[in-house]
């Protein structure tokens, strides 16, 4: 009776569909690339490869971040641990090093394991517990800045460290006076991070079950996704990105700063969300985040070089800018969309 | 092949605030039987389906698998003890593949990677088995809930397990889908594979199963030979009820014909594109109009034009001979045209509001905010259709959440039949609703239309398509085709041939 | 039929407010027995209020006096929230309302009423505008939320100290301005007045019309609202209208009863605690269901804990310790789940002891989500 | 557009230089003072000054300096937010060949070589000025004291902190801190915590001195004192640390007693620094600020020369 088979192309557009959910990633490279033309017609010295080289330098740890919370809020989550965490850990690297005289590779290992245990442990709460993911992180985010400044209420020192010297080795690529740029080692565990991020979400089970939970979590559980480890994998994975966000703030100062990291949960969300990822969860990408957190560093770059400005008209100009970005993202996005159908 | 049970359960009892969902029900299933559990809507049949699986635990009861007694705890767990489930709603991920979501959890990997290329030629073959044939690296979210509930089978067909559970996989399919499963459950059968069947329609289940339980009220009516069942008795033990009234409501409901009153809306060459190609149709008062076509035909893209719901990019759409500026599902409904769509999770209901505030949302909407519905009003009405649908349980203040699937479609009916729409878009309004309900459902369009209301009406189900209305459109290839008067010999064989004829043309 | 019906009603109202009470009696006992630890330490000095200059004051009555801005600005994030949105930038409002009335007053005669009367209408309606442009934002753009509001979290306090051009303005002790952070009417602080009157006008316009239903209907899914013919875009900007509307008036308060506009402390990270406060208060993040009375309370909690954290003693460094703690045991206590898992144990030891159908139930309706 | 090469500080000469600026922030109103007076005098003697605020964040700050490294500038002026953490940031300044000055705080003692001077106020010695004048206004009585103290775990906060116990106990003050609270360096943070620790004691009779870390404290503390019926200056005594225009006005009014003043304006010290920094002169590793202290007999006098 039925021989025909059935054929049915996707329709309706929703933000999911087809090519369009890279229209957003799309949007934001390209307005990068703008924003970095307009920098070098403006700026002297801006068109410099080590302009964008030290975009990834300064913003090393805040990528690693970024990348733990893109795994969050793919799922559905939100994790504001993570500056607290991250100053927590840089201390804790300084505490045990300098006071408790420990091998700096061991602490830095301590420090690691503690991050993702700890946020396992959050996501335990969330998932078994049935906490708001906001709350059961906000209380991280107060427990460990508390913690940190238990510890000491002032920076510390690691310099005398050795073994801190690594992260800010640098690798030339050319040279550097002329139109070479140099990499230290922070941007290629930086790198790494998102590498292995990257294969992770897309190529492995546990990266795909983000997906579906994020999707649904419902439809997750009745599927017989394995949902309460996927829950409590992706605070674990992001409390490992923040504890290793600390150490790498570690190497890049050589000192662990008791308020260091404060409101970069905020910066880590922004980055997330503006690299095009939905903060229901479901949709984003790890490439996104890279180009999230580029376009924040770009922002200030530009207000630096420029360096007219008073401290409020830079805020002013960073949320203009910020918001001619979003809107325009928008735009680009929803031509894109209606091209499509 | 031994009669020891596969699956066992006894006296399990489920209790949810305030609801008894199963009062100490045994159910037991056979190797390789096609065994199918009914029952009126919010009998406990997805709830018996749900304590087995370990989405529910049960507070009281026993069960066994093999013989020996087991507890699941997720989904997961059943899933690995053998039992493979398609629950009632459809539950895939919509932002992941169609390939994705048919593998979820079991992708096809290398090393510790999963391999796309080979996810989706299975995936392409999967579908290819049971006869669909989508872009499996599309989201599935971009495809019709008919669809999703075909993906959703075949995933469940692919995971091989002792025991399939079925939880109304037919509601969105039309008849072609539906012989394609029923041949693939019979294949799975001789296989050996024990399954668990759920449907309101009854033809479809004395097609298929081999052994019947009824549920009613969370009780156990009885377990029977479904050749020893005939039909009436079943429905009798279903509803409580004498079967006979039923037949004669439905007789009742073919028996119509009033005169054409007003035009109420008429579109003219209405379309959008990729979406529904140009089309004109007239709805006028007192008329049923129902749409016929295959899945995917383009019915649902066509109401929600004329609702509101998407924007049309060519023609004109006139209501009750003006022609329609802004058109939206606000300006829709102040005008009086209600729109009751096809994915009542997605797109119907709120369900963390109440079964009275879901019912009232509508009119409430049309007022404005500063104007409440007098709650005097409101609970007369919210009883009044209540009672009219019998919707269970009775009680306002449930989130609607809580209902069982059928009563949550009723609830969305509830809500535009009490605007008193001019023209009322139905979409799939029958989607998962029982014998008697779908009955009363057809008696009260029959109802509304004879006191004069337009009804435009969407059915997967061509033989209430037939019955119900009064002209029928006919879509394919997502384009309206034909229009046909509805005449005494009218029967779904001839809709049938009329889309195959259009179809050779091309 | 009728009296059937009538009876059914009436239960159901009984079985409602038995629902909201058990929502807030965790938030509630927490706020007990912080008041409790604090009569402890410090006498019930602390919770019997006393009148001084014609003003009620006393340990308690002045936490609900300094929680004031929290309040209106937790009240007004519940309305966002329970549209699924969020406002990031309420602390930036509340700097810059705080700056426009202090500006604007210091530059003209300090006494005169109107010129008071005028700054605050000024302000409001800034807080007012800023508030619907964020609306505007997430409604007809579709801009997530978040990064709606981030943009004027971020430029917000910028322009707040361009208004004050990096100054702390401060205006005269003698200004009628002042009273509003710390007059008194009837020996009752103005600001608990304030916020007292916003609540009760935000429950009333809510509860007594059908906005309370629509947000919820709205922040519960959005699609079925619009397809209901909700007016989902105005509803939303309105939300949002009104939680900036909210933000400027606790800035006024904040300033007023400061005397001086601090762009740049002023309210700093008011919008974290306000969105603790609410989700406390038993509002999910995820939209839906809102309760102003929860969020009271979870502005009450706040407000104690931090007296609360001085009165026993603890150092600074404790402060976030402490917070941490009170804040993971109301969430813990709120979860069901928890309770269960908690109560395991003892229920274990009984004979065929009853499974745990409560807990269960309520656990599947958040499953259902 | 054709970048200059390596030319660095060849546009230079007559033009003025090219400074960077690394400010703070703009957290209180003797930061934005600082910030003013650093560009006013900069704009007077003909530089070109890139201004960035690092949001109180050493990060942002880092990221600056490397944006002024890479623009080329001709010197480098940074107002570090901590001490530690500076030494590649300053390392790359320094391989670049770009001189760094610091401004106001100072930066761990072993990158001494890595900057050339450091113009700015200490904010122990601050402390160390409260104390020794409680030391001496108590002598005979002892003192009972309560303490606002600004953010915790930043530097002035904790310098402030040790500085005054150190003066105090050098001079054999009898004294208590009752209690150490922060109120964030802001009056709504003063204001707060004062009136909790109104309810906590009896300030009247048991307290007799209050230290608040900065003006802002201070003068929220003042204002819960008065609506609570106590008189600040008389039956408690209160320092304040900074010195506005604000807390002057409150020093004449005799609600304070003890002003330790903390200058902002050294923007033109800072100019001429600067200037022979780039001309290559010998400098001292640490140039002073002028700051004053001020007791009830000076307000009147110093108030109108308030600049902030
Ligand atoms: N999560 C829940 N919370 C509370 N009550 C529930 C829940 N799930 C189901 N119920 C109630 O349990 C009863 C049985 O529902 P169930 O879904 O099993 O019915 P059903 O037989 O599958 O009906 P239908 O044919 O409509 O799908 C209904 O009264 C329903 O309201
Ligand atoms: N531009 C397009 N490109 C590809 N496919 C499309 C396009 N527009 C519509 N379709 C497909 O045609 C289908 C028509 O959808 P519609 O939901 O209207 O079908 P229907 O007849 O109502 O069938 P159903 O029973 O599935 O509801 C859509 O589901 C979609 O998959
Ligand atoms: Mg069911
Ligand atoms: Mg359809």
């Amino acid at each position: 009776m039925s021989t025909d088979t059935l054929t049915e192309r996707p329709a309706r557009s929703t933000l999911f569909d087809g090519l369009s959910r890279y229209i957003p990633i799309g949007a934001t490279v390209a307005l990068l690339v703008v924003m970095y033309l307009v920098g070098t017609g403006n700026y002297r010295n801006f068109g410099e490869p080590q302009v964008v080289a030290n975009l990834f330098v300064n913003n090393a740890a805040l990528l690693i971040i970024a990348v733990g919370m893109t795994f969050v809020i793919l799922s559905g989550g939100i994790d504001l641990s993570v500056g607290s965490v991250m100053a927590f850990s840089a201390m804790s690297c300084a505490w045990l090093t300098v006071e408790a005289g420990i091998p700096a590779e061991t602490a830095v290992a301590m420090v690691l394991v503690l991050g993702t245990v700890s946020g396992a442990a959050t996501g335990a709460v969330i998932h078994y517990f049935n906490v708001q993911p906001f709350i059961a992180t906000l209380a991280g985010l107060f427990l460990y800045r508390g913690l940190t400044l238990q510890i000491s209420d002032r920076d510390v020192a690691i310099r005398d460290n050795a073994f801190f010297d690594w992260g800010m080795e640098r690798t030339e690529f050319g040279n550097v006076r002329d139109g070479g740029f140099s990499l230290p080692n922070i941007v290629f565990i930086a790198g790494a991070v998102v590498l292995i991020a990257f294969v992770v979400l897309h190529y492995t089970r546990f990266g795909r079950g983000v997906y579906a939970v994020g999707g649904s979590e419902q439809s997750a559980l009745l599927m017989g996704l394995p949902v309460a480890r996927t829950k409590v994998g992706v605070y674990a994975v992001s409390g490992f990105c923040a504890a290793l966000g600390g150490v790498v703030a570690a190497f890049s100062t050589k000192s662990a700063d008791p308020l260091g990291g404060l409101g970069l949960e905020l910066d880590a969300i922004a980055a997330v969300v503006v690299g095009g990822a939905l903060l229901t969860g479901g949709a984003g990408f790890v490439l996104g985040t890279v180009a999230g957190v580029m376009v924040m560093g770009m922002l200030s770059t530009i207000i630096s070089f420029d360096g007219r400005f008073s401290s409020w008209w830079a805020r002013i100009i960073v949320g203009i800018l910020l918001l001619a970005f979003i809107l325009l993202q928008r735009v680009l996005a929803r031509s894109g969309e209606k091209r499509k159908t | 092949m031994s009669d020891e049970p596969i699956v066992q359960m006894t006296g399990i009892t489920k209790d949810f605030t305030g609801v008894r969902a199963l009062d100490g029900v045994d159910f037991t299933l056979r190797p390789g039987e096609i065994h199918a559990v009914m029952g009126e809507n919010g009998a406990g049949k997805s709830t018996l389906i749900k304590v087995l699986t370990g989405v529910h635990t049960p507070d009281a009861g026993q069960i066994r698998l093999d013989g020996r007694p087991v507890r699941f705890n997720s989904p997961k767990a059943a899933q690995a003890g053998g039992i493979s489930t398609v629950y009632q709603e459809v539950n895939l991920t919509e932002n992941l593949s169609v390939a994705e979501n048919l593998f979820a959890g079991r992708e096809p990997r290398l090393g510790p990677f999963i391999n796309f290329r080979a996810m989706r030629r299975r995936a392409r073959a999967l579908l290819e088995d049971i006869g669909i044939d989508l872009n499996v690296a599309a989201p599935l979210g971009s495809y019709s809930i008919a669809m999703q509930q075909l993906v959703a089978i075949a995933r469940a067909v692919d995971i091989k397990a002792k025991v399939l559970i079925l939880d109304e996989p037919t509601s969105s399919l039309d008849r072609d889908e539906v012989a394609v499963l029923l041949r693939v459950m019979r294949r799975l059968a001789e296989n050996g594979t024990a399954m668990v069947f759920i449907s309101h329609f009854l033809d479809q289940v004395y097609e298929i199963s081999d052994r019947m339980t009824v549920l009613r009220n969370g009780t156990l009516v009885g377990e029977w030979e479904s050749a020893a069942l005939p039909e009436s008795d079943l429905i009798g033990h279903m509803l409580g009820r004498e079967a006979a009234t039923l037949e004669q409501i439905e007789r009742q409901a073919g028996e119509h014909k009033p005169d054409r009153g007003e035009p109420i809306v008429s579109a003219k060459g209405l379309g959008r594109k990729g979406s529904i190609a140009p089309y004109d149709l007239e709805v006028h008062a007192g008329e049923v109009v129902g749409l016929a076509g295959l899945l995917g035909s383009g019915r649902t893209e066509t109401v929600r034009l004329i609702a509101g719901a998407d924007r049309h990019d060519s023609g004109t759409l006139a209501f009750e001979g003006k022609s329609v500026g802004s058109h939206n599902p606000r300006t829709a409904a102040l005008r009086g045209i209600a729109f009751c769509p096809e994915n009542r999770k997605t797109e119907g209901l709120v369900g963390d509001l109440t079964v009275a505030e879901n019912m009232i949302l509508a009119m409430q909407a049309s007022k404005g905010w500063a104007r409440t519905v007098p709650p005097a009003q409101r609970s007369r009405l919210v009883a009044e259709f209540i009672e009219k649908l019998d919707i269970r349980p009775a009680n306002p203040d449930l989130p609607v959440k809580n209902l069982s699937g059928g009563n949550q479609q009723k609830v969305l009916l509830a809500r535009w039949m009490l605007i008193e729409p001019k023209l009322l878009i139905l979409d799939e309004p029958t989607r998962g609703i029982d014998v008697g309900a779908k009955a009363d459902i057809q008696r009260l369009v029959t109802e509304l239309s004879g006191d004069g209301m337009a009804v435009l009406f969407v059915s997967a189900e061509l033989d209430e398509v037939t019955r119900l209305s009064d002209r029928i459109a006919v879509l394919r290839d997502r384009e309206l085709i034909a229009t046909l008067e509805t005449e005494a010999d009218m029967t779904s064989e001839k809709i049938v041939d009329t889309i195959v004829a259009k179809g050779g043309d091309q | 039929m009728s009296a059937l019906l009538d009876r059914s009603k009436s239960a159901a109202r009984a079985a409602w407010a038995h629902q909201y009470f058990r929502r807030l009696i965790w938030p509630l006992g927490v706020l007990l027995v912080l008041i409790v630890v604090n009569i402890a330490v410090t006498g019930f000095d602390f919770i019997i209020p006393s009148v001084h200059d014609g003003r009620l004051g006393g340990a308690f009555v002045n936490i609900l006096r300094r929680s004031a801005p929290l309040l209106l600005i937790a009240l007004g994030m519940t309305l966002v929230i329970a549209t699924k949105g969020i406002d990031l930038s309420v602390g930036a409002v509340y700097a810059i309302g705080a700056a426009i009335a202090c500006q604007w007053i210091i530059g003209r005669d300090q006494m005169s009423l109107g010129v008071v009367f005028v700054a605050v209408a000024i302000a409001i309606a800034v807080a007012a505008a800023i508030g619907a442009w964020n609306g505007l934002m997430v409604a007809n753009f579709g801009i997530q939320p978040i990064v709606a509001t981030l943009i004027l979290m971020i430029a917000g306090r910028g322009i707040a100290q361009l208004i004050t051009g990096g100054q702390i303005p401060s205006v005269s002790d003698e200004t009628p301005f002042v009273e509003l952070g710390r007059g008194a009417v009837l020996t009752i602080p103005v600001p608990i007045i304030i916020a007292g009157v916003v609540l009760a006008a935000l429950a009333l316009l809510t509860r007594t019309t059908a906005l309370g239903m629509l947000l919820e209907s709205v922040g519960g899914n959005p699609e079925a609202s619009r397809l209901a013919g909700i007016r989902s875009k105005s509803i939303t900007v309105l939300v949002y209208l009104v939680c900036g509307l909210c933000a400027g008036l606790a800035g006024l308060i904040g300033a007023a009863n400061l005397g001086s506009a601090d762009a740049n402390n002023g309210g700093l990270w008011i919008e974290l605690d306000a969105i603790l406060a609410v989700v406390i208060g038993g509002t999910a993040l995820l939209g839906g269901r809102f309760f102003l009375l929860g969020t009271t309370i979870g502005v009450a909690i706040i407000g104690t804990l931090e007296v609360t954290i001085i009165n026993i003693g603890l150092s600074s460094q404790w402060q976030f310790t402490a917070k941490a703690i009170v804040v993971l045991v109301v969430a813990l206590l709120q979860s069901p789940e928890f309770r269960a898992w908690v109560a395991k144990p003892l229920r274990g030891k009984r004979p065929g002891g009853a499974p745990s159908a409560k807990a269960e139930s309520t656990g599947e309706e958040a499953l259902v989500k | 557009s054709d970048d200059s090469g390596q030319g660095g500080s060849g546009g230079s000469g007559d033009e003025g230089l090219l400074i960077g600026f690394a400010q703070v922030g703009a957290e209180s109103a003797w930061r934005t003072a600082n910030s003013d007076s650093v560009q006013a005098a900069a704009e007077a003697a003909g530089h070109e000054l890139k201004f960035v605020d690092g949001q109180q964040d050493q990060e942002k700050q880092i990221t600056a300096v490397r944006d002024f490294i890479a623009q080329q500038v001709d010197v480098i002026v940074l107002a570090p937010v901590v001490e530690t953490g500076w030494t590649d940031v300053l390392e790359e300044a320094d391989a670049a060949g770009i001189p760094v000055v610091l401004a106001d705080r100072g930066v761990d003692a072993a990158d001494e070589d890595l900057y050339v001077t450091r113009l700015g106020s200490d904010f122990a010695e601050e402390g160390r000025k409260a104390g020794a004048w409680a030391a001496e206004t108590f002598a005979d009585t002892g003192a009972a004291v309560l303490e606002l103290e600004g953010t915790v775990g930043s530097a002035p906060a904790n310098d402030r902190a040790s500085g005054f116990r150190e003066a105090a106990d050098e001079a054999g003050l009898e004294y208590e801190v009752l209690e150490t609270q922060s109120g964030d360096f802001t009056a709504e943070g003063g204001k707060s915590v004062m009136e909790t620790f109104i309810e906590k004691y009896d300030v009247k009779n048991d307290v007799d001195l209050l230290y608040a870390h900065n003006d802002e404290m201070g003068l929220g503390a003042i204002q819960a004192l008065e609506e609570n019926g106590i008189v600040p200056g008389v039956d408690v005594q209160i320092i304040i640390v900074d010195g506005s225009k604000a807390g002057f006005e409150a020093g004449v009014a005799g609600k304070l007693n003890y002003i330790v003043e903390c200058n902002p304006a050294f923007g033109e010290q800072l100019m001429e620094v600067v200037e022979s920094v780039d001309a290559g002169d010998e400098q001292e590793k640490f140039t002073p600020v002028e700051e004053g202290v001020f007791g009830p007999d000076d307000f009147e006098a110093e108030l109108p020369n308030r600049q902030f």
